[in-house]
């Protein structure tokens, strides 16, 4: 449907005019997203052309710099450590090596998440009262400290192990998000058409509801993986993540340890970073793009220019609003 | 022993938790499986229809009371059963934007209760199915089946609501507020619609409104509540017409005429506190009524019959007709006058 | 009237998620780590009987005894979960195998104070100025200039605040040499209320605080400004422009009077990854406070020292936003937490 | 004949979306005279409420006004500086805004948001004239001072409303512009906070235009009306001579479709309305209207006098008088 006049104008009853589905796809979200999978693609091809074998201590001489500093060989154009580990390996190894873990973890999480969340939302009553409580309770625990004594306990953990260890802690903010979309789901006419249509609980929960709330989910999912790599990361700069995988935060441990700082070696603890700026970014940048999609007037704010849309009653700022304090005005309301 | 009626509401209270008032206060009434008749529910906001609407859904449960399809209770309703009664039992809403899924073209609204309801068998079958039913209500399937619910005006909107409630042929179809959100000039052919499912298909509705002259236009009987419990009943031109309960008065004078020559003449005032009721033991409307005696706070009034199946709750008829008809349904629907 | 503040129901379920935040974390750390490694306690026990004298200063024979009762080692699991949980809500967490005879209680005293002097003066900074600077990215009366530069403070909010760290460390450290590489004062100064020592403190201080703000400021200025801009289309926005106010007024009582109250529900539910935040600039500038501690502990594999630090950090975190729950109907009107009584 | 308050010309306001300018309001001309009550009727879309917002010069982004002038008490508002339009706005021209409900400052008690509008036009006031002030005109409308210390969240949506028309009497502007007012409330509450218009206006002397969609409503409510359809008017007149004799079909359609609640009525079986989806050229009315003829199609149709005051809008009426002067001036 296009408008053949050029003027196109509002008549009384007049539908909008807009055609486009999936306009949530926006340029943040390629920007954002692309940056991430450069970082999958670096895991990819890296070994492809470079050994990951130089990721092994004593594999290259040590304290070498990049290849364009004083001193640099093109055998190692990104530098070397004290222990002999190439940077570059390092690199291919590390970053992917993060991701997974942060995908590992924002997945699991995510799942209870959806559980909890759309099971709490939907149903209402005391499945709600006592997830709700829970995920508000839990959401206050700090993550990284819980951890620290659990990775302090653990002689070596895996990247499964810390993944599981994130995963306990990416759930209730996805949770609560979730669970308020429900909340706000649960009552619209479509969903009241779909019960009258005698569809299962099921059914209308992952078909009917669950389509409509892809934004959220995936915004859930961006988030939670920031801050599981977050997390991660801080946890291997602490020397208390996974000692067999050289991830990046393991690096900087390293770095760390061996004065790096003092040593004036920047590639050592600064090309890590880099990569961890490029993924932090990415998803970051994914998280504004979703944002926009999930608050219209961001994005009517961002373009500058929106059609004027039919007015509705103004619906309660899902999402910004806190769910667990009951704004009371529903006084008055048609029961 | 007589066959039981199509819907029998019995004495239905709902009290939401953690309210102090009462959203429905001991309500009753019984729809017949025929003939097709529109009972018109008015009120306004806070005076428990849309509570009944969502009871009679099976969408809230009822505190007290029963309601009652063909003689078995809704809520105790095993699965084919169920879907026996969601088959029977549909409904109509007040925002016709909000009541199709957003992610689906308007096809999906459709399919879904032809899919649920096995009411075709082959995809040509469906397709006809569609196709009639948006026949009935003006429209073309190859117009609008593709399209998603924002493309479509707010008076398509609804109409196609309809044509997926004439898809499944229920026997009661409950209408809150259909028109409510549909601009003046396109109203008319939504009570059409409902006009001709009662009188061409044998449909049933309870027409749920706060709108007296659509419920003048289109209403067999007509039960007007206020608080929560019902203020007036009766047939709906003799209720409109000649309003016995103080309050019904005052609603039907505050309808607008579109008669500039015929402007409201007293000014009349509300205690400030025009809020939510409050639970009170006697008429919850007394406060507000300029013939309050004593007892009107002592104790409610129940229904007294004044006419032909009009009753009131008011103290001012308590000798005006026959007994006192509280135990009985607040309104037994008769046949339709048309 | 309606009474303004708060129902003595609404505190007892705050109360009520007060301690189920504590116990739930108290016994995540008492659960996980026997879960999967058995008994930490016991293992750390047995290691220092193993090397006996190395470890505690030559007095682990009355160490051991010590911990042996206190945790109740030879009875049954749950018993041991019973007089953990009693343990920790008494505070009473032993003694520090670092330090004996100095028990952990004297240890987190000295770091504690430095910690939350640390971390409540850059949150408070970072919140005010990045909440400042969302409210002025939305706002249309932002003058042009500043609005092409607002954007610029944003840089490191993707970055974790240690990485921010490591680069200032670097920079402005170890390059330049502005500010000290750790500690909290010079210890050449001594401590008190006089001048030389005060400017130690705030010179060291800089950094790890420039840390914490840079990283986290732009968390909050993004916040503030999606609020600010959905605060833009409300109608109450409109009504206040046709009242003719001065834009001043707008923006004070309007705007940010509204948008600050879910800055204030994000504050609290942040807090906790403000606190792993703060561990690792600790960590990073070896920051006398609880999270140097925390890292010393788990050098010396001294566990009661790790398990009660971050129990007590669990219980500041709880505490901080119970605090900021209690206030908040202070700042939001309609939430009286009174039931909603038609009157 | 009485003073104009208002003189709205050829009014322009377009929406300029990505990739095209939708024309909310096309050409409106009227006038407001002093102390009457105008109304300005049509159904969703039809560009009244942007119109009222046009008046107040508030059209939100991305629309704006795109020609014509609106001179209040003889001044342009929209050649205003944003500093002169401040002083202009609430002291000569209040709102009473459409959702009562969300209008109000959630967070400001309802004296100082009575008390913040005095305050900027009049200065600083004591604080017991002030409150005495705000209880004044609380009672105006009919509420009892204690309103004043509750924030909004405690007031029901009848109070609310009154608490904005409070408001706007305020400052004894000399027009209110009153966007559907009533729309959200229920009958009884409707008919209070309409006489509470009605007398607060006629009390003050204050001209109103009042905004609606209830045709009925309007009858009850306004002196003299205006119909709106697809950003044009179509037709104004005295509200009983467009009762009595509504000259273009748009209207008498509206009329006729008010459902009545005195005589029953089987519907007439015409055939369903249509929905028109664009702007077609000539008349924006023709698709939908019965009597459409050619030249409907071809030319705007321009508005004329059919009588005294009464100006229609249509090609039927093309040879009853004289083009009304200033071409679709109303």
């Amino acid at each position: 449907m296009t408008t053949g006049n050029p003027l196109g104008t509002l008549l009384p009853g007049a539908p909008p005019t807009s055609t486009r589905r999936l306009a949530w796809l926006n340029w943040k979200l390629a920007v954002g997203g692309s940056m991430v999978l450069a970082v999958v693609g670096l895991g990819l091809v890296g070994p492809l052309f470079w050994s990951t074998r130089l990721a092994r201590p004593a594999s290259s001489p040590p304290d070498l710099p990049p290849l364009w500093a004083h001193g640099g060989t093109a055998a190692h154009p990104l530098g070397t450590e004290s222990l002999g580990r190439d940077i570059l390996a390092l690199l291919i190894v590390g970053g992917p090596a993060s991701l997974r873990v942060g995908a590992i973890a924002a997945g699991v999480g995510l799942g209870v998440a959806m559980l909890l969340g759309f099971v709490a939302g939907y149903f209402g009553g005391w499945i709600d009262d006592v997830v709700r409580v829970l995920a508000d309770a839990w959401v206050t625990i700090p993550a990284l400290a819980v951890m620290v004594v659990l990775a302090a306990t653990l002689s070596s953990i895996t990247v499964g192990t810390e993944a599981f260890l994130l995963a306990l802690f990416s759930w209730p903010m996805a949770t609560r998000m979730l669970r308020s979309q429900m909340l706000s789901m649960r009552g619209r006419g479509y969903v009241k058409m779909a019960r009258l249509s005698g569809l299962s609980n099921f059914s209308i929960m992952f078909r009917e509801i669950l389509p409509n709330m892809i934004p959220y989910v995936v915004a859930s999912f961006v988030s939670a993986m920031a801050v599981a790599i977050m997390a991660a990361t801080s946890l291997e700069a602490l020397g208390l993540g996974p000692s067999q995988t050289p991830t990046l935060g393991l690096t900087i441990y390293y770095a760390i340890q061996g004065s790096a700082l003092l040593r004036g070696m920047w590639w050592w603890w600064g090309l890590p970073l880099v990569l961890l700026v490029i993924i932090f970014s990415g998803l970051f940048i994914m998280s504004i793009g979703l944002d926009e999609v999930s608050n219209p007037r961001l994005k009517r704010y961002a373009q500058r220019a929106r059609r004027r849309a039919p007015r509705r009653p103004a619906r309660g700022t899902a999402g910004a609003g806190r769910s667990r304090t009951a704004v009371g005005s529903g006084v008055g309301t048609d029961q | 022993m007589p066959e039981p009626p199509l819907l029998e509401i019995r004495d239905v209270t709902k009290r939401y938790a953690g309210g102090s008032a009462v959203a429905l206060d001991h309500f009753s009434l019984v729809v017949p499986e025929s003939p097709a008749t529109i009972t018109t529910i008015a009120g306004e906001s806070g005076s428990g229809k849309t509570t009944l609407a969502n009871a009679v859904l099976g969408f809230v449960s009822p505190t007290s009371g029963s309601i009652l399809f063909r003689g078995r209770d809704i809520s105790r309703l095993r699965r084919s059963a169920r879907l026996d009664y969601r088959r029977n039992v549909q409904a109509i809403f007040q925002d016709p934007y909000a009541a199709y899924n957003p992610f689906y073209p308007v096809r999906h609204t459709l399919q879904q209760v032809i899919r649920r309801f096995g009411l075709a068998s082959s995809r040509s079958e469906a397709r006809e199915l569609m196709n009639d039913a948006l026949a009935m209500v003006g429209m073309r399937g190859e117009d609008v089946l593709d399209k998603h619910p924002h493309q479509l005006s707010g008076g398509q909107r609804q109409r196609i609501m309809f044509a997926r409630a004439h898809l499944v042929r229920p026997r009661l179809i409950v209408a809150d507020e259909p028109v409510s959100m549909i601009d003046a000039s396109l109203r008319a052919t939504i009570i059409d619609i409902m006009l001709r499912m009662r009188d061409e298909d044998g449909i049933s509705f309870l027409y749920i409104t706060h709108d007296l002259s659509t419920a003048y236009q289109v209403g067999n009987e007509i039960v007007i509540l206020y608080a929560g419990r019902v203020a007036e009943s009766g047939e709906v031109t003799t209720v409109l017409e000649q309003p016995k309960h103080p309050y019904v008065q005052l609603l039907i004078d505050s309808v607008p005429v579109p008669d500039p020559r015929r402007r409201w003449q007293e000014q009349i005032s509300l205690p400030p506190d025009d809020g939510p009721y409050q639970a009170a033991p006697g008429c919850l409307y007394a406060a507000r009524c300029p013939h309050r005696m004593d007892r009107c706070d002592e104790a409610a009034p129940a229904l007294y019959e004044i006419g032909a199946a009009h009753r009131a709750a008011c103290y001012l008829y308590e000798g005006g007709g026959p007994a006192p008809a509280a135990d009985a349904p607040a309104t037994t629907t008769i046949a339709h006058g048309g | 009237m309606r009474l303004r503040g708060l129902s003595l129901r609404y505190v007892l379920r705050r109360l009520g998620t007060f301690a189920l935040t504590i116990w739930l974390a108290a016994s995540l750390i008492f659960v996980i780590p026997r879960l999967m490694a058995g008994n930490p306690v016991a293992a750390m026990v047995g290691k220092i009987s193993l090397q006996s004298g190395s470890a505690a200063n030559g007095n682990s024979a009355g160490l051991i005894a010590a911990w042996n009762a206190r945790f109740g080692l030879n009875d049954p699991a749950i018993v041991q979960y019973l007089l953990f949980l009693k343990n920790s809500v008494t505070f009473n967490f032993g003694f520090s195998i670092t330090d004996f005879p100095a028990t952990v209680n004297q240890l987190i005293g000295a770091a504690l104070p430095w910690t939350l002097a640390l971390m409540f003066l850059a949150t408070l900074i970072s919140f005010v100025i990045g909440s400042a600077i969302g409210a002025l990215m939305a706002w249309r009366g932002t003058p042009s200039v500043l609005r092409s530069i607002l954007p610029f403070s944003l840089t490191f909010t993707a970055i974790p605040s240690f990485m921010l760290g490591l680069l200032l460390l670097y920079v402005f450290s170890y390059t330049l040499g502005w500010f000290p590489t750790s500690n909290a004062y010079d210890l050449g100064v001594t401590a008190g209320l006089n001048w030389p020592f005060l400017s130690s403190v705030i010179h060291h201080g800089v950094l790890p605080a420039l840390t914490i703000v840079g990283a986290s400021m732009g968390f909050w200025a993004l916040s503030m400004r999606g609020m600010m801009v959905t605060i833009e289309g409300e109608d109450y926005m409109v009504l206040g422009e046709a009242k003719g106010l001065r834009p001043s007024r707008l923006f004070w009582r309007y705007r940010i009077r509204n948008a600050a109250l879910p800055q204030v529900t994000s504050l609290a539910l942040t807090l906790g990854s403000i606190i792993s935040g703060q561990i690792l600039v600790e960590y990073l500038f070896a920051y006398p406070g609880v999270g140097q501690l925390l890292y010393q502990g788990i050098l010396n594999e001294d566990y009661v020292l790790v398990e009660s630090i971050v129990f007590l950090l669990i219980v500041t975190t709880a505490l901080a936003v119970l605090v900021l729950d209690l206030i908040y109907p202070l700042l939001d009107p309609r939430i009286s937490y009174l039931r909603e009584a038609p009157r | 004949m009485k003073p104009a308050v208002l003189e709205v010309e050829a009014l322009q306001v377009h929406y300029q979306t990505a990739t095209e300018v939708a024309v909310a309001v096309n050409g409106v001309s009227f006038q407001v005279f002093a102390g009457e009550t105008l109304g300005l009727v049509g159904e969703s879309g039809c560009g009244k409420s942007t119109t009222a917002m046009a008046i107040l010069n508030l059209v939100q982004a991305p629309g704006r006004i795109a020609g014509g002038s609106i001179r209040l008490n003889g001044q342009d508002l929209t050649t205003l500086s944003q500093r002169r339009l401040r002083q202009v706005r609430w002291r000569e021209v209040a709102l009473i805004p459409q959702g009562a409900m969300d209008s109000l400052n959630p967070v400001v008690r309802v004296d100082d948001q009575v008390a913040e509008v005095i305050q900027a036009h009049e200065g600083r006031l004591s604080r017991s004239a002030m409150s005495d002030r705000i209880a004044e005109l609380l009672s105006l409308v009919g509420l009892p001072g204690r309103v004043a210390r509750l924030y909004p969240h405690e007031l029901s949506g009848g109070m609310k409303q009154r608490v904005c028309i409070a408001m706007a009497i305020a400052l004894q502007p000399a027009l209110l512009v009153a966007d559907e007012p009533t729309s959200a409330l229920d009958v009884v509450v409707q008919r209070v906070v309409g006489q509470t218009l009605l007398d607060v206006t006629s009390r003050l002397g204050v001209a109103m235009i009042l905004i609606g969609h209830d045709i009925a409503l309007q009858a009850q409510l306004v002196d003299r009306m205006a119909v709106m359809y697809a950003g044009s008017i179509l037709e104004i007149g005295p509200v009983e001579t467009m009762f009595d004799q509504p000259q273009h079909p748009y209207t008498q359609l509206l009329i006729a479709s008010i459902p009545s609640i005195t005589e029953r009525r089987r519907r007439p079986a015409e055939t369903p309305v249509r929905e028109v989806q664009h702007r077609p050229s000539g008349c924006v009315f023709r698709l939908r209207c019965p009597h459409a003829f050619d030249r409907c199609r071809e030319e705007v149709p321009v508005a004329r006098e059919t009588s005294p005051g009464h100006v229609v809008a249509c090609h039927l009426h093309d040879d009853a008088s004289q083009p009304a002067g200033g071409g679709s001036r109303a």
